[in-house]
């Protein structure tokens, strides 16, 4: 599947973000072009990004934004768990035990990466046509239409109107049609983007304590009491780690069914057999505001 | 596609006619192809910057060889198509399906008096006696925010009302009264003739709705 | 645009475009200038009562003729007047201002592209509406993948696209088509008007995503 990614330019992924991934209101187009512009910044092969990078400059992007303090940079920092997802996808495919592909689950684990890195490129593909088809509106937008009203001699030979809507009906048409387009936007909440550090070992000794009658839990159960969608992610990455060190068993039916552990380590497991990469404390923001945003795109 | 006339010839001529194929004969027919009302010989001349005395020949000539009379020059345009009309080509000078007209002081493309039956056929084709019910939620926003630009009706409708007003103006329910004084876009507003459907003597007698539609204003920046 | 079609075509052709003078090109020229919107070859043939495929010769000999090119006669139009343009007939086969082209499935005229400055001066529409990169990616991957849900598209571009989808609809780009038969999620597919603004005929005509992205379509169903 790598052989789909023969080369990313970094120079045609977004020229703007040479300039040392400044903050660009304007032009912030969601998780994927971020990372397809680190990816871009650092001349990686797709297919062998460096996470651990990747996730600590997309957080300092975030928090740039945040400092711009403008509606637009709300809107990106929403965006966050769209972009924390993906790199989830990417660490859940690291983390998988290696060098055994041993069942179809694991194998299909391993497509999974592969999947993503395809949506990367999926994307960059409609935005590589989206510039042609932009091309073409821009010269196209050279000619013009004939449209012109209806001659009086033409229009008066439209067969004449039935009418049968009372004034009261048709107020009520005016209104459901002011109405249909005024509802309010979704709020999203953004509080999950400060606060407080979670790291992959605490969730880790969390889960411990949750699973230790040795029963098997549903993920949503082992989450039910976590205070932030934060916590929820670090926890499942932890529970990726757990996998990987052979501390749980997990199964799942299928695809997005609740997910269920079992606890199978030995009695005096410890978190500090997990390995070092996870110390550094996820941190996402550390400015306190708090806000709500509507997540649209900035149209320009 | 609507086409929003401004104030015509505020720039100057962009472009040297004289260096474009066809000259100013065809950027008369350009403009006038296109242009969705009657268009005067003075802004012609202004925004092409070439005498009023010259658009006025050169449009006669247009005229002349449209109707298939001889122009200025010797050639002359054969419309004719051999598969079928070549019966016609008498002269060898046939006229056009469409002229060129000047009504209320403006020059104008129209459909040849000649083919009105065709043209009549075409238009009626799958027209019907009642609106639809895009057509009846476009004029009864129009009707309560009148006067209102297309693009407002649109922004409100969450949908491009372009075809649904020029219906509605064809039907003689809306009237364009105005021009928006900053951008220059049309303003719709309602006709006696929608007052007499609905059987109310004035505006004010439209049912109350509710007088604050929140939000209204806002959309604005749907269309630029 | 028009209201409700109704079933089509129970009226004989007014009038036998033959006996007219001009004949079938001529009645095609008259017709399509009061069209507001591309008219298909089929609807021509329909009002005028003559076969599709004469309707689609003709069609081609007027575009032909417009561009300078000669027509299947061997006589040419000449729009150059000679007060002015004299110049430029060298060939003496000379483009007119305007032309027709198929777009969005049908005939239109328009405007040619050489003339848009000096026509821009009377259209304000047009030049005011650019789409944002983000819009214009979003208009690709619903043009690729139509008909399609919002949350489809979210999934491919990695971002809410509702707003963006919005502003589309209300510009006439897109539009709801239906709704999806097990999730009950709007579906959304690109309008006529969308095919116009790109200058294409058809969808298939849009560019061949291919070459900027293999094996794509598999990986579909990874993000219902």
């Amino acid at each position: 599947m790598s052989t789909l990614v023969p080369e990313v330019d970094a120079g045609e992924l977004s020229p703007g973000l040479s300039s040392g991934f400044a903050v660009e209101l304007e032009n912030f187009a969601g998780p994927f072009e971020v990372l397809l512009g680190l990816i871009g910044k650092h001349e990686l092969d797709i297919t062998t990004v460096s996470l651990a990078q990747v996730t600590d400059e997309f957080i300092e992007y975030v928090r740039a934004l945040r400092l711009e303090n403008s509606p637009a940079a709300l809107d990106a920092a929403s965006e966050f768990l769209v972009i924390a997802a993906t790199l989830l996808d990417l660490k859940a495919a690291r983390l998988l035990p290696r060098g055994e592909v041993s069942d179809e689950e694991d194998l299909a684990l391993l497509e999974a990466r592969d999947l993503l890195f395809a949506r990367l490129l999926q994307y960059k593909a409609f935005k590589d046509v989206a510039a042609l088809m932009g091309e073409s509106m821009r010269i196209e937008s050279a000619r013009q239409a004939r449209s012109v009203p209806l001659d009086p001699e033409f229009a008066s030979l439209l067969p004449e109107l039935v009418w049968r809507t009372t004034p009261e009906q048709f107020a009520e048409i005016a209104r459901k049609a002011f109405e249909a387009r005024t509802e309010t936007p979704t709020e999203v909440g953004t509080d999950h983007l400060h606060g407080f550090a979670v790291t992959v070992r605490q969730e880790a000794e969390e889960l411990r304590l949750l699973l230790e009658d040795g029963a098997e839990h549903g993920f949503r159960s082992l989450i039910a009491h976590a205070e932030s969608v934060l916590v929820v992610v670090v926890r499942f990455l932890a529970l990726l780690e757990l996998f990987r060190d052979r501390a749980v068993d997990l199964r799942q039916e299928h695809p997005l069914d609740e997910l269920w552990v079992t606890w199978t380590a030995a009695s005096d497991w410890t978190a500090d057999r997990l390995s070092d990469e996870h110390d550094r404390p996820v941190l996402p923001d550390d400015d306190g505001a708090d806000a709500s945003v509507t997540p649209q795109e900035v149209s320009a | 596609m609507s086409n929003e006339p401004e104030a015509a010839g505020k720039r100057q001529a962009p472009v040297d006619v004289d260096t474009l194929p066809g000259g100013l004969a065809a950027a008369l027919e350009a403009i006038l192809m296109v242009a969705d009302r009657p268009v005067s010989e003075f802004d012609l001349s202004k925004v092409l910057a070439v005498p009023v005395a010259e658009v006025r020949a050169a449009l006669d000539s247009l005229r002349a060889e449209y109707d298939g009379l001889s122009a200025d020059t010797t050639s002359v345009a054969d419309p004719a198509i051999s598969e079928d009309g070549a019966g016609q080509v008498s002269s060898g000078v046939v006229p056009r399906g469409f002229e060129l007209r000047t009504v209320g002081g403006g020059w104008r493309f129209y459909s040849r008096a000649e083919f009105a039956p065709v043209v009549q056929a075409f238009v009626l084709e799958g027209q019907t006696s009642r609106l639809s019910r895009a057509a009846m939620e476009t004029l009864a926003v129009v009707a309560y925010r009148q006067p209102v630009s297309r693009a407002r009706v649109s922004a409100i409708r969450g949908v491009n009302v372009d075809g649904v007003m020029r219906t509605l103006v064809a039907r003689g329910l809306l009237a364009e009264v105005d021009r928006d004084p900053i951008s220059g876009a049309l303003l719709y507003a309602t006709t006696p003739y929608f007052l007499e459907k609905l059987g109310l003597d004035s505006l004010e007698e439209l049912p109350q709705i509710s007088p604050h539609l929140p939000g209204v204003d806002e959309l604005e920046e749907f269309r630029g």
